[in-house]
C-alpha cells in the first residue's frame, strides 16, 4: 500500500509535465506547414486520393518500411520462440486435446472468412482511395484467420505458407522500393508506374501494389502471431 | 558508390528474402546473411574511404524523391559513415562470433539479427524525428527477441523487463515528438533545431521529452536497471553488439538531437552523463559477475561519452577527436571483452582465471582491459588527454575531477578482474574451448585497438613526437614469446643497448641531469636484465612487459612535454604493473600499486592540464604558471609521490616489492621508483630556486620526506622477510630523496642526486643478491636462512658493501650523500627534519644488519647444507654495480662535480667547491679520496697485525660456541633472527603501527560499502525499473523547470 | 662417534638422532646432529715460547690477569662472591670475573660434582683458551668427601681434568682461595701451569675416564 | 684510563680497586694467549673492522688545538665524518659477532644498535646545534672559536646542547645504566661473547681507544679543546669521569626504557639548544 | 469554456490514459494486466496524436468528392499525425506482442 501511494505521488508529479504540456497546447486553427503542403501538393505529386495513405506508402514510405519491418520482426521472434519451446514440449509435455466448435461457429465460419478475406483486399487494394489501406486491410484478413482457428482448433496453422506469403510480399516491397531508385526519383517513389487518373483504382502509381503487398504481408504476419500466440497457449 | 539506402535494401532483402529458403539449410541461410552484413560493412567503409580521401562532400538521399521535410531523408556524412562502419563491422564479428549459435537458431534468428543491424545503420543515418523513432522500435524489438533467444528463465525476464522500459521510453518520445510537432510543424531535425523550440514552455517540455527519452534508451545510472539484466543474461556475443554497436548508435543519436535543445540542455546532458559514470562504475565494485560487470562499466563509459556530448559546444574543434576515441576504445574494448566472456563461459569473475591457459586470449584480456581504463597506447588514453586537457582550459576542474573520480572506479574493479583472471586459482582441469570462430572476431579488436591508438597519437597535440619505435619493437618481441628465455634476453638487452644508444649520448652534452637518471633506467635496466639469464624454459610475458616499462622509462627521460612524458608515465606502470604480478603472491599488492598509480597519474594529468591551460603543452610550461600554481604543483607533486611511495602512499609499495620476482624486485625498485623522483626533480626545476624559501609546498615535502623516512626505515627494522625488509628500505632511501630535493638548495640537490644514485647501485645489489639467495633457499623469511656466508661468500660480499653504502658509513659512497645532507640541512636550517632524518639513517643501521646477520651469519640450517653459491648471472650485474660503488665512492667528483656545475644554473648559491678531490662548502669540508685510501691503509696494517697473532687459529664448526656447558641442539633454536628488535619495537613500535593501511582500507570499506549500499536500487523487479525511469525523468523536470 | 659409544644411543635425547630434513631444491640431506655440528679434531699440545725471558715475561703477565670463568658447579660457589667485595678485593690480584669460558684462564671447581655437572665441566674447559688453569675448592674435588660413595658424583677431579691447584677443607673460606690464588701465581710464574698440555698430552686416559662416568655422550670428543 | 676509572669505581664502592697498570697486563694476557678458534671470515674481520673504526676516528680527530703534529689527518673530513665514522667499528664488530653464530651475541647487538639509534638522536640535535652556533662542521674550526677564556666555552655558551651530549655521552660508553648491551650474565658478555684470546685483545685495545676518542670529541665541542697534552689528558678524564659517576649511582634501564628516555629528556634538551640559536 | 470544447476534451483523455497506462503497467502484478496497462498507454498516445492533428471545424484529409481537389488546405485537419497514428499503432501492437511473448 506504501508503495502503491508512492507511485502515485510519483505519478501525479509526472502528470505535471502533462499539465504543463496541455497549457501550452491551444488547439489547431489552420494546418501546419507540412500538412498544407501534403494538402496541396499531395494530389499532384502522388495522386492518392487520402492523403493520408500517400504520405504513409509514399511521402514517409520509410516509416512504413519500418512498420512492416517490426511486424516482420514480430512475428519471427515469436516464430522461434515459438520454435523453442517445441522443442522443450518434446519431452513429455503432452498436448492437451482442445475441445472441437459448436457446429454453428463451424459453418459461419465457413460462409464468412472468404468474405471477410474478401473484405480485406478491398481495403488494402483501395487503401488510396477510401480510408483504409495496406494495414487495415491485414488486420481485417487476420481476423478471419482467427475465426477459422477458432472454428477449428485442432487444425495447425501452415506456418510455411504463411511465412512464404509474408517472405515474397516482403521482398517485393523491398524491390519496388529499389525500383523506385532506378526508374523515379528515389528510394519507394511511386512515380514507377504512371500516376493515372485521380480517384480510379489504378491511380497513385504504385501505391495500390505496395499497399497490396503491405495488405498481404500484414495479414500473413497478424496470423502467423495469432497462430503462434494460440500454440503456445496450447502447450502451456 | 553504393548508395547508403542499399543498406536498407540489402538487409531487408536479405531478411525477407530469407523466407524463400525454407528448404534450405540453416548454414546457408547464415551464410546468406553474413555475406549481406559483409556487404554492408563494404557499403559503409567504402563511404568512410571516400570522406578520408577528400573530396566527398555530406550527401543526404531523399526517399520518395521528395525534398525533406516532405519525406523522410537519410544523411551520409563522415561521422555518419564511421559509426556506421563501426556497427556493421562489429556486427560482421559478432556475426561470425555467433554463427553456430545462429545455425541453430534456424533462419527466424538470423533474419531478426539482420533486421538489428539494418535499425542501427538507420538510426544513425536518418534526418527524421519520426523515422529515428521507427528504427529505434525495430532495433528495441530486434533486441529484445534476440536477447530471448538465450532461452534460459532469467534471460527471458530480462527481456520483459527491456521490452516494458523500452515501451514506456518510446511512449515518452513519441509524445516528446508529436508535440515538438504541433510546435515546429515539422518532423526533420533540422528543422526541430531550427525552430528554437525551447523558447516556448511547451516546447521545451517536447524537447525534454524527446532528449529524455533518447537517454533513457542510454541507460542512465541509476534507471538502468533493465538495461543492467539484459547485459547480464543475454548471450554475449548479443551484449556485445548491444554495447557497442548500439550504445555507439543511439550516442550518435543523441549527439545528432542535442543541438534541438538550448544550452542549458547540453549542460543537463554533461551533468546527467558524469552522474551516470562515477555511480555506474562506483556500483561495478561491487559487482562478481563477468556481464553485468561490463553492463556497469558499459553504462559508465556511455554516461561519459553522454557528458562529453553535453559538453560538445565547450569541446569545440576537439570534440570529435575526443569523442571519437572515447568511443572506438569503449567499442573495441566492450565488444572484445563480451565476446571473451562469451568464450570463458563463467559467470564469476574470480573464476575467470581458466582463461590464463591460453596466452594469447591473456593478452588481448589484458588489452582490452587498459584501454578501457585508458592506458596507452590504447586511442582512449588520447581521448580522455585531450577532453581533460580542453576541460582544463575552460576551468572545469570539479568535471575533471569526477571523471577521474569515475575512471579510477573502473580501474578499481577492471584491475580486480585482470588480477582474477592473471592470479585466480585455476581450479578445473578442463580448459576452455576455444573455437577459431569466436576468437577471429576477438583478435581482430584487439589488434584495432592498437591500430587505433596509433593513429589517434598523431592527432593530439605533441603527441606526433611520440616515439612508437620501442613499442614496436615489444610487440615484435612479443611474437616471438615462444622462444626460449635466453635467447630472448639477449634480444631484450641488445634492444635495450640500442635505445640507450640512440639517446643517451646526446643527452650527455644536452642535459647531464637527464642523462644521470637515464643512464640509472637503461644501464640499470641493462645490468637486471642480465641476470634473467638464469630463468630457465620461455618465460613467458616477461620480456614485453620489461622492455614496456623500460621503454616507458626511457620515454620520460626523453620527453619534451607533457604528453610524451604521460604517456610514457603511463606504459612505464603498465609494464611494471604486468612485471609486479607476475609474483607468486604479488596480486594484492600488484592490485594496490595500480590503484595508487593511477591515482596519483590522474592527479597528475589534472595538473598537467591545469598548466596546459595557462602556458602550453611543453614541459617547460610547469614553470610558467601564473595561477593556482601551489594547488597544481601539490597534485603533481602527489603523483610523484605515489611512486616514490611517500608515506601515506607506500602501502603498495612493501608488497609490491617484495613479491616480486627476483630480478625484478631490482627493477622495480632500484630503478622504477627514480621515475617518481625524476619527476619531482622537473616539477622542483620548474617551481624555481627562487620558491626555495617561501614555498609552503616544499616545506611540508620537506617533512613529508623526514617522517617517510623515519617509518620506512623503522618499519623496515621490524620485518621478517627480507625482500619487505628492502622494500621498506626503499620507502625510507626515498624519503631521504624527496627531503632532499625538497631543501631546494645547489647542496640539496647534489645530496638528492646522491642518494639517487647510491640508492639505485646499492638497491640492485642487494635485491639482487637477496633475490638471487632467495631463488636458493626457496625462503623470504629471514629466520629461515642463516649462515649463509659459508655457502655463499660472494653473495655475503655483495651485500655487505650493499649495507655499507646503504647505511652511510665511510668510506663508501653512502657517506658522501649524508656529508652533503648535513651540510645542505645545516645550512637550510632545516634542523628538526634534518634530525629526523638522521635519525632514520641510524635506524637504517638496524634492519642493515639484521639482514646480513640473519641471512648470511649465524646458524646454518640443515636444509641448507648444501645449497650453491647463487647465480653466475646474478653474480655478474651485482659485481659490475659494486665496481660502480667503488668508483663513486672514491672519486665522487668525477660525477658530482659536472652535476654540480650542472645544477648551478638553478642554483647559483651556496654551491659545492671541489679542490682536487676535497668537497669543501661554507660549513665543511670532506675528501672521499683520502678518507678511502687511509681507511685502506690502516685497515691493512691492522690486518697484517691480527694475522700475525692469530695465524694458527683453529676453524671450528658451527656449533663449536660456548653454550653455558651445554650444547645447541638445533640451528633453528640457535639463530636468533625472528622478532629481533623486540626491544625496541616495544619502544617504538607504536610509530609504524598500521595507521595507514587501516585508513586505506577503512577508504576502500567504505566506498565498497556505498557501492553495496547503492546497488539496493537494483531490485531486478521489471516493473521498479520501469517506476526508476518514470522517477528519473520526474527528479530531472522537478529540476529542470 | 666412536664405536663403544654406540650402546649410549638409548641414552641419547630424541633432538641428537640422526635425522633427515628436505633441502629446497628438493633433495634428502641427512643429519647427524652428534656429529656434524662439530670440530672433532683432538686438542694439540703447544709448546711454551722457546725464548725464556720472553716466556716468563709472558707468565707473568698470565698469572697477574686471572680470568675467572663464573661457574659454580657446587656448594663451594657460595665463597666465590665474598672474593670480589671490599674485605677481600681479589681485584687487587688481577682475578676477575668473566662470564664465558672463551675469555677465562682459571676455572674454579667449587665443590663436589655431580656426573651431570662433569658433563658441563668438561666442555666449559675444553672450551677455554690454554693455558688454562683449574683450581679444585673443597675436599670433595681431592676425594670425594662426604660424598664419597654417593652413586652421582665423581670422587677425584684429577681423573678427569687436570687440576693445578687444591684448596683443602670443607668448606674452604674465602681466604683459603685467595692463598689457591697465590698458590696458582706462584705455579704459573714457575712456568708449572701447563695444565691444557698435560690434558693433551694424556687425551685418551681422560677421555676413557669421562667416558666411562657419563653415559649419555652426546658430544665430540674435544670441544673446540 | 680506563683502570684509574675503575678504580674510583671501586673506591665508591669501599674498595681498594685494581692497579692502574691492570688493563695493560690483560691486554698482554690476551695476546699470549696459546689457543685461538675463528668462526670464519668475518669472525676474522669483525675486530679488525672494529679497531679501523677506533683508530680510524682517531687518526680524523684534531687532539692539541692548533698543533700542526696533533691535528692528525683532520684534513680528510669533520665532524660529520667523525660522527659516521663510529658506525664503521659497530657495524664490523656486529657482523665478526654475527659470523660467531652464537645467540647472545646477536642479542646484545640488538639490544645495542637499538640503543644506539636514539643515543644519537640528542647527540646529532647538540652537533647541529653547535653548527650553527659555530657555523662551521670543521672541528677545529669550532675549537677555535672556543679560545679566549673559560666562558667562551660550549660548557656555557650553548649549555642545553652540551647536557643533552652528555646526557648521550652516558649511553655511548656504555656503562650503567645502559649497559643492558653487555648484561654479563644475561647474555654473557653481549656481543663478543664468543671472542676471546688476541681477538678480545684487539678489541680491549680498541674500547681504550673509543673511551678516549669519545672523551677527546666532546672535549673539542664543549670543552674548549686542549692546547697541549696535559689540559687533554685532564679535560677528558673529568668527561670520562662524569659517565663512571652516573654509571656507579644508577641501576640499569631496560632496552626499552632506556630507548623511551633518550628520546625524552635529552632529546628535548636537544631541541631547545637548536631553537636557541635558530 | 474553450475547454469544453473537442481537442481539449480529446488530449486530457489522451493523458489521463497515459498517466492510467502507466499506473497499470507499475502497479499490477498480474502479467496480462500489466500488458493491458501498456495497450491503455498506447492507446492514451494516440489519441493525443490524433487530438493534436486536430484542426477545429476540419473533415478527415481524404479527397473525395465531399471535399474536392481545390483548396484543400482549408478543408482538411491535418493528414501527418494521422499517418504517424498509423504506424504508433502497429508498432504498439509489436511491443504488446513482444512484452506478452516474453512471459
Amino acid at each position: 500500500m506504501l508503495k502503491n501511494s508512492f507511485i502515485l505521488a510519483i505519478l501525479i508529479a509526472f502528470s505535471l509535465i502533462f499539465v504543463s504540456l496541455f497549457i501550452s497546447y491551444e488547439g489547431n486553427d489552420e494546418l501546419s506547414n507540412l500538412g498544407k503542403y501534403y494538402a496541396e501538393n499531395g494530389v499532384q505529386e502522388v495522386g492518392a486520393q487520402n492523403l493520408v495513405t500517400s504520405i504513409v506508402v509514399t511521402y514517409r514510405g520509410i516509416d512504413t518500411l519500418g512498420e512492416v519491418v517490426i511486424l516482420f520482426l514480430t512475428a519471427a521472434i515469436i516464430g522461434f520462440f515459438l520454435k523453442l519451446s517445441k522443442k522443450d514440449s518434446k519431452n513429455g509435455k503432452r498436448v492437451e486435446k482442445l475441445r472441437e466448435a459448436s457446429e454453428i461457429l463451424k459453418t459461419g465460419s465457413q460462409a464468412l472468412v472468404p468474405l471477410i478475406f474478401m473484405f480485406g483486399m478491398y481495403i488494402f487494394i483501395n487503401g488510396h482511395l477510401t480510408p483504409g489501406g495496406g494495414f487495415q486491410g491485414g488486420a481485417v484478413i487476420a481476423t478471419g484467420f482467427v475465426l477459422m482457428m477458432i472454428a477449428n482448433p485442432v487444425q495447425k496453422v501452415k506456418h510455411g505458407v504463411l511465412a512464404f506469403v509474408e517472405s515474397i510480399s516482403g521482398f517485393s516491397f523491398v524491390v519496388i522500393g529499389i525500383l523506385g531508385i532506378v526508374l523515379a526519383g528515389g528510394f519507394l517513389d511511386n512515380h514507377i508506374l504512371k500516376l493515372g487518373t485521380f480517384g480510379e483504382i489504378l491511380s497513385a502509381g504504385a501505391i495500390p501494389i505496395i499497399y497490396s503487398f503491405i495488405g498481404l504481408k500484414v495479414g500473413a504476419e497478424l496470423s502467423g502471431i495469432v497462430g503462434s500466440f494460440n500454440e503456445i497457449q496450447a502447450e502451456k | 558508390m553504393i548508395s547508403p539506402i542499399h543498406i536498407i535494401t540489402i538487409a531487408l532483402g536479405t531478411a525477407f528474402a530469407l523466407g524463400f529458403t525454407g528448404k534450405l539449410s540453416q548454414k546457408i541461410s547464415a551464410f546468406i546473411m553474413l555475406a549481406a552484413v559483409g556487404m554492408l560493412t563494404f557499403i559503409s567503409a567504402q563511404w568512410v574511404y571516400a570522406f578520408y580521401s577528400g573530396g566527398q562532400e555530406t550527401i543526404q538521399i531523399f526517399t520518395a524523391g521528395f525534398k525533406p521535410p516532405y519525406s523522410v531523408n537519410l544523411q551520409m556524412g563522415y561521422q555518419e559513415a564511421v559509426i556506421s562502419l563501426m556497427i556493421n563491422f562489429v556486427g560482421l564479428l559478432s556475426g561470425i562470433y555467433l554463427f553456430k549459435t545462429l545455425v541453430k537458431q534456424g533462419k527466424n534468428a538470423i533474419a531478426v539479427y539482420i533486421i538489428l543491424l539494418m535499425g542501427l545503420n538507420v538510426i544513425v543515418l536518418t534526418q527524421d524525428m519520426f523515422n529515428l523513432f521507427v528504427f529505434l522500435e525495430v532495433q528495441s524489438i530486434a533486441t529484445a527477441g534476440l536477447i530471448v533467444l538465450h532461452k534460459k528463465k532469467h534471460a527471458v525476464s530480462s527481456g520483459f523487463k527491456y521490452m516494458v522500459a523500452t515501451g514506456i521510453i518510446a511512449g515518452l518520445l513519441l509524445l516528446g515528438i508529436i508535440f515538438a510537432y504541433y510546435f515546429t510543424g515539422s518532423l526533420n531535425i533540422q528543422d526541430f533545431i531550427n525552430a528554437n523550440m525551447t523558447a516556448s514552455k511547451g516546447g521545451a517540455i517536447a524537447v525534454f521529452l524527446i532528449l529524455g527519452a533518447i537517454l533513457l534508451e542510454l541507460k542512465p545510472f541509476p534507471a538502468n536497471g533493465w538495461a543492467l539484466d539484459v547485459y547480464q543474461s543475454a548471450k554475449p556475443g548479443l551484449s556485445a553488439i548491444i554495447s557497442s554497436a548500439s550504445g555507439t548508435a543511439v550516442l550518435f543519436v543523441l549527439y545528432k538531437i542535442a543541438a534541438i535543445g538550448s544550452f542549458d540542455s547540453y549542460d543537463l546532458l554533461a551533468n546527467l552523463g558524469i552522474i551516470t559514470f562515477v555511480g555506474s562504475n562506483l556500483l561495478g565494485i561491487k559487482q562478481k559477475n563477468a556481464q553485468r560487470l561490463l553492463g556497469y562499466s558499459s553504462v559508465g563509459q556511455i554516461g561519459l561519452l553522454v557528458m562529453i556530448i553535453g559538453f560538445g559546444p565547450v569541446l569545440g574543434d576537439k570534440f570529435q577527436f575526443i569523442a571519437f576515441t572515447i568511443v572506438v576504445a569503449h567499442f573495441l574494448a566492450k565488444a572484445g571483452l563480451f565476446w571473451l566472456a562469451g568464450i570463458v563461459k563463467k559467470d564469476n569473475i574470480k573464476k575467470w582465471s581458466a582463461l590464463r591457459k591460453k596466452p594469447f586470449l591473456l593478452v588481448l584480456f589484458g588489452t582490452f582491459v587498459f584501454t578501457l581504463i585508458g592506458f596507452p597506447p590504447f586511442p582512449s588514453f588520447f581521448g580522455k588527454w585531450e577532453l581533460i586537457m580542453v576541460l582544463a582550459a575552460k576551468s572545469n576542474m570539479i568535471w575533471v575531477a569526477a571523471i577521474l573520480l569515475g575512471s579510477f572506479f573502473e580501474g578499481i574493479y577492471l584491475f580486480k578482474w585482470l588480477g582474477y583472471v592473471i592470479k585466480g586459482e585455476v581450479s578445473e582441469k578442463k580448459t576452455i574451448k576455444v573455437p577459431v570462430h569466436k576468437i577471429i572476431p576477438v583478435a581482430i579488436v584487439g589488434i584495432l585497438t592498437y591500430v587505433v591508438g596509433f593513429f589517434s597519437s598523431t592527432f593530439v597535440e605533441g603527441g606526433d613526437i611520440i616515439n612508437y619505435l620501442p613499442l614496436f619493437f615489444i610487440a615484435a618481441l612479443f611474437f616471438v614469446d615462444f622462444l626460449p628465455a635466453f635467447v630472448k634476453n639477449i634480444i631484450a638487452i641488445a634492444g635495450m643497448a640500442y635505445y640507450g644508444y640512440t639517446f643517451l649520448p646526446e643527452l650527455y652534452e644536452k642535459d647531464l641531469l637527464r642523462f644521470i637518471f637515464g643512464t640509472i633506467f637503461i644501464g640499470g635496466g641493462i645490468l637486471t636484465l642480465i641476470a634473467g639469464f638464469y630463468a630457465k624454459g620461455k618465460r613467458q610475458g616477461f620480456y614485453p612487459a620489461a622492455l614496456i616499462m623500460f621503454a616507458g622509462l626511457g620515454g620520460i627521460i626523453q620527453a619534451e612535454n607533457m604528453l610524451q612524458f604521460f604517456f610514457a608515465w603511463e606504459l612505464m606502470t603498465l609494464g611494471s604493473y604486468i612485471l609486479i604480478i607476475r609474483g607468486k603472491r604479488s596480486m594484492p599488492h600488484g592490485y594496490s600499486y595500480m590503484l595508487f598509480s593511477v591515482a596519483g597519474a590522474y592527479l597528475m594529468l589534472i595538473g598537467f592540464a591545469m598548466t596546459n591551460a595557462q602556458a602550453g603543452i611543453s614541459l617547460d610550461a610547469l614553470s610558467m604558471i601564473t595561477s593556482h600554481a601551489n594547488l597544481i604543483y601539490l597534485m603533481l607533486a602527489i603523483g610523484f609521490m605515489t611512486k616514490t611511495a611517500t608515506v601515506g602512499l607506500h602501502i603498495w609499495l612493501p608488497g609490491a616489492h617484495a613479491e616480486a620476482e627476483s630480478d625484478v624486485s631490482p627493477m622495480v625498485s632500484a630503478i622504477l621508483l627514480k621515475a617518481g623522483v625524476f619527476g619531482l626533480i622537473i616539477l622542483f626545476i620548474a617551481m624555481g630556486a627562487e620558491s626555495a624559501g617561501t614555498n609552503p609546498i616544499l616545506y611540508i615535502l620537506g617533512w613529508l620526506g623526514a617522517i617517510t623516512a623515519l617509518v620506512g626505515n623503522l618499519a623496515a627494522s621490524f620485518q621478517e622477510d627480507a625482500k619487505k625488509l628492502l622494500a621498506y628500505s626503499s620507502i625510507g632511501q626515498l624519503g631521504y630523496i624527496l627531503f632532499a630535493f625538497a631543501i631546494m638548495t645547489h647542496l640539496g640537490w647534489l645530496t638528492g642526486i646522491t642518494y639517487s644514485i647510491n640508492h639505485f647501485l646499492f638497491k640492485a645489489v642487494l635485491f639482487l643478491a637477496i633475490g638471487a639467495v632467495v631463488l636458493r633457499v626457496k625462503t623470504h623469511k629471514m629466520y629461515e636462512m642463516g649462515g649463509l656466508i659459508k655457502r655463499m661468500p660472494l653473495a655475503f660480499i655483495a651485500v655487505l658493501i650493499g649495507i655499507i653504502t646503504l647505511s652511510g658509513v665511510p668510506p663508501l659512497s653512502g657517506f658522501a650523500g649524508k656529508w652533503l645532507f648535513y651540510n645542505a640541512v645545516i645550512l637550510k636550517g632545516w634542523y628538526f627534519q634534518g634530525a629526523i632524518v638522521f635519525f632514520a639513517g641510524i635506524i637504517a643501521f638496524l634492519y642493515c644488519f639484521r639482514l646480513i646477520y640473519a641471512v648470511f651469519l649465524g646458524q646454518l640450517k640443515d636444509e641448507h647444507r648444501n645449497v650453491k653459491e647463487i647465480s653466475i648471472w646474478f653474480i655478474i650485474p651485482i659485481y659490475i654495480l659494486i665496481i660502480g660503488i667503488m668508483i663513486f665512492s672514491a672519486r665522487p667528483d668525477l660525477i658530482l662535480q659536472p652535476i654540480g656545475d650542472a645544477i648551478a644554473g638553478y642554483f647559483p648559491s651556496e654551491t659545492l667547491n671541489w679542490n682536487d678531490t676535497t668537497a669543501s662548502t661554507t660549513l665543511g669540508y670532506w675528501s672521499g679520496y683520502r678518507v678511502m685510501i687511509i681507511i685502506g691503509i690502516m685497515f691493512t696494517i691492522l690486518f697484517a697485525w691480527l694475522a700475525l697473532f692469530n695465524r694458527k687459529s683453529k676453524k671450528v664448526k658451527q656449533f663449536n660456541i660456548v653454550y653455558s656447558g651445554e650444547r645447541p641442539e638445533r640451528p633453528e633454536t640457535t639463530h636468533v633472527a625472528h622478532n629481533m628488535y623486540a626491544g625496541y619495537n616495544k619502544a617504538l613500535g607504536l610509530l609504524v603501527a598500521p595507521f595507514i593501511t587501516q585508513f586505506w582500507n577503512y577508504m576502500s570499506e567504505t566506498v565498497k560499502g556505498t557501492a553495496g549500499f547503492v546497488r539496493r536500487v537494483y531490485t531486478g523487479n521489471g516493473q521498479t525499473y520501469a517506476l526508476h525511469i518514470i522517477m528519473y525523468l520526474v527528479i530531472i523536470y522537478l529540476i529542470v523547470f | 662417534m666412536t664405536n663403544e659409544n654406540k650402546n649410549h644411543e638409548k641414552f641419547l635425547h630424541e633432538e641428537n638422532k640422526i635425522r633427515e630434513v628436505k633441502a629446497p631444491d628438493g633433495s634428502i640431506i641427512k643429519v647427524d646432529p652428534l656429529n656434524d655440528y662439530f670440530l672433532d679434531d683432538r686438542p694439540e699440545i703447544k709448546k711454551p715460547k722457546t725464548n725464556k725471558i720472553v716466556e716468563k715475561f709472558l707468565n707473568w703477565s698470565r698469572a697477574e690477569s686471572l680470568w675467572v670463568l663464573g661457574f659454580g658447579t657446587g656448594c663451594g660457589s657460595i665463597e666465590i662472591p665474598p672474593l670480589m667485595t671490599p674485605r677481600f678485593d681479589a681485584f687487587r690480584f688481577g682475578v676477575a670475573m668473566r662470564p664465558t669460558p672463551r675469555q677465562s684462564n682459571v676455572f674454579i671447581i667449587s665443590g663436589y660434582l655431580a656426573v651431570k655437572t662433569l658433563k658441563r665441566v668438561i666442555r666449559s674447559y675444553e672450551q677455554m683458551q690454554g693455558p688454562k688453569y683449574v683450581l679444585a675448592l673443597g675436599s670433595c674435588t681431592i676425594n670425594g668427601g662426604m660424598y664419597w660413595d654417593s652413586y652421582n658424583t665423581i670422587n677425584r677431579l684429577d681423573h678427569f681434568i687436570p687440576v693445578d691447584v687444591y684448596v683443602a677443607g670443607c668448606m674452604p673460606r674465602p681466604e683459603a682461595l685467595l692463598a689457591g690464588f697465590m698458590k696458582l701465581k706462584e705455579r704459573i710464574k714457575a712456568g708449572r701451569g701447563e695444565g691444557a698440555n698435560e690434558y693433551a698430552e694424556k687425551f685418551d686416559w681422560y677421555k676413557a675416564n669421562q667416558k666411562k662416568i657419563i653415559n649419555d655422550w652426546n658430544m665430540p670428543d674435544y670441544n673446540w | 684510563m680506563s683502570a684509574t676509572m675503575r678504580k674510583i669505581g671501586a673506591r665508591v664502592a669501599g674498595r681498594y680497586g685494581i692497579p692502574f697498570y691492570q688493563p695493560w697486563i690483560n691486554i698482554i694476557k690476551l695476546y699470549s694467549l696459546r689457543d685461538s678458534i675463528t668462526h670464519g671470515v668475518m669472525f676474522y674481520l669483525g675486530p679488525i673492522f672494529r679497531v679501523s673504526g677506533g683508530v680510524g676516528i682517531f687518526l680524523f680527530m684534531p687532539l692539541i688545538f692548533a698543533s700542526q703534529h696533533f691535528s692528525n689527518f683532520s684534513f680528510a673530513g669533520d665532524l660529520v665524518l667523525i660522527m659516521y665514522f663510529q658506525f664503521f667499528g659497530m657495524l664490523g664488530m656486529a657482523l665478526g659477532a654475527g659470523e660467531g653464530g652464537h645467540p647472545h651475541s646477536a642479542i646484545g647487538i640488538s639490544r645495542g644498535l637499538s640503543q644506539f639509534t636514539t643515543i644519537e638522536v640528542p647527540m646529532t640535535l647538540a652537533v647541529i646545534s653547535i653548527a650553527i652556533q659555530y657555523n662551521t662542521l670543521s672541528i677545529s674550526e669550532i675549537v677555535a672559536a672556543q679560545q679566549g677564556g673559560i666562558l667562551h666555552w660550549t660548557l656555557f655558551t650553548n649549555p642545553f646542547a652540551t647536557v643533552a651530549a652528555m646526557l648521550s655521552l652516558l649511553g655511548a660508553f656504555g656503562h650503567s645504566p645502559f649497559n643492558l648491551v653487555k648484561a654479563p650474565n644475561e647474555i654473557p658478555i653481549g656481543p663478543p661473547t664468543e671472542y676471546h684470546s688476541s681477538f678480545l685483545g684487539v678489541l680491549r685495545t680498541n674500547a681504550a681507544i673509543l673511551h678516549v676518542i669519545e672523551a677527546v670529541l666532546f672535549m673539542n665541542l664543549f670543552f674548549g679543546g686542549a692546547g697541549n697534552w696535559f689540559e687533554l689528558i685532564v679535560k677528558s678524564f673529568f668527561i670520562y669521569f662524569w659517565s663512571v659517576f652516573v654509571g656507579i649511582v644508577f641501576p640499569r634501564f631496560r632496552i626499552e626504557q632506556s630507548v623511551q628516555w633518550f628520546l625524552k629528556i635529552p632529546l628535548l634538551l636537544g631541541v631547545i639548544a637548536i631553537i636557541i640559536f635558530m | 469554456m474553450k475547454y469544453f470544447s473537442l481537442e481539449y476534451i480529446s488530449i486530457i483523455t489522451g493523458f489521463l490514459l497515459v498517466v492510467i497506462g502507466i499506473w497499470g503497467i507499475l502497479t499490477q502484478k498480474n502479467i496480462i494486466k500489466m500488458i493491458i496497462g501498456f495497450t491503455i498507454f498506447d492507446t492514451g498516445l494516440h489519441v493525443i496524436m490524433v487530438s493534436i492533428a486536430y484542426v477545429r471545424g476540419k473533415t478527415a484529409p481524404i479527397l473525395d468528392d465531399a471535399v474536392g481537389i481545390k483548396d484543400v488546405a482549408d478543408k482538411i485537419v491535418d493528414p501527418v499525425p494521422q499517418a504517424l497514428v498509423l504506424t504508433a499503432i502497429v508498432i504498439g501492437l509489436g511491443v504488446t506482442a513482444n512484452v506478452s511473448l516474453c512471459n
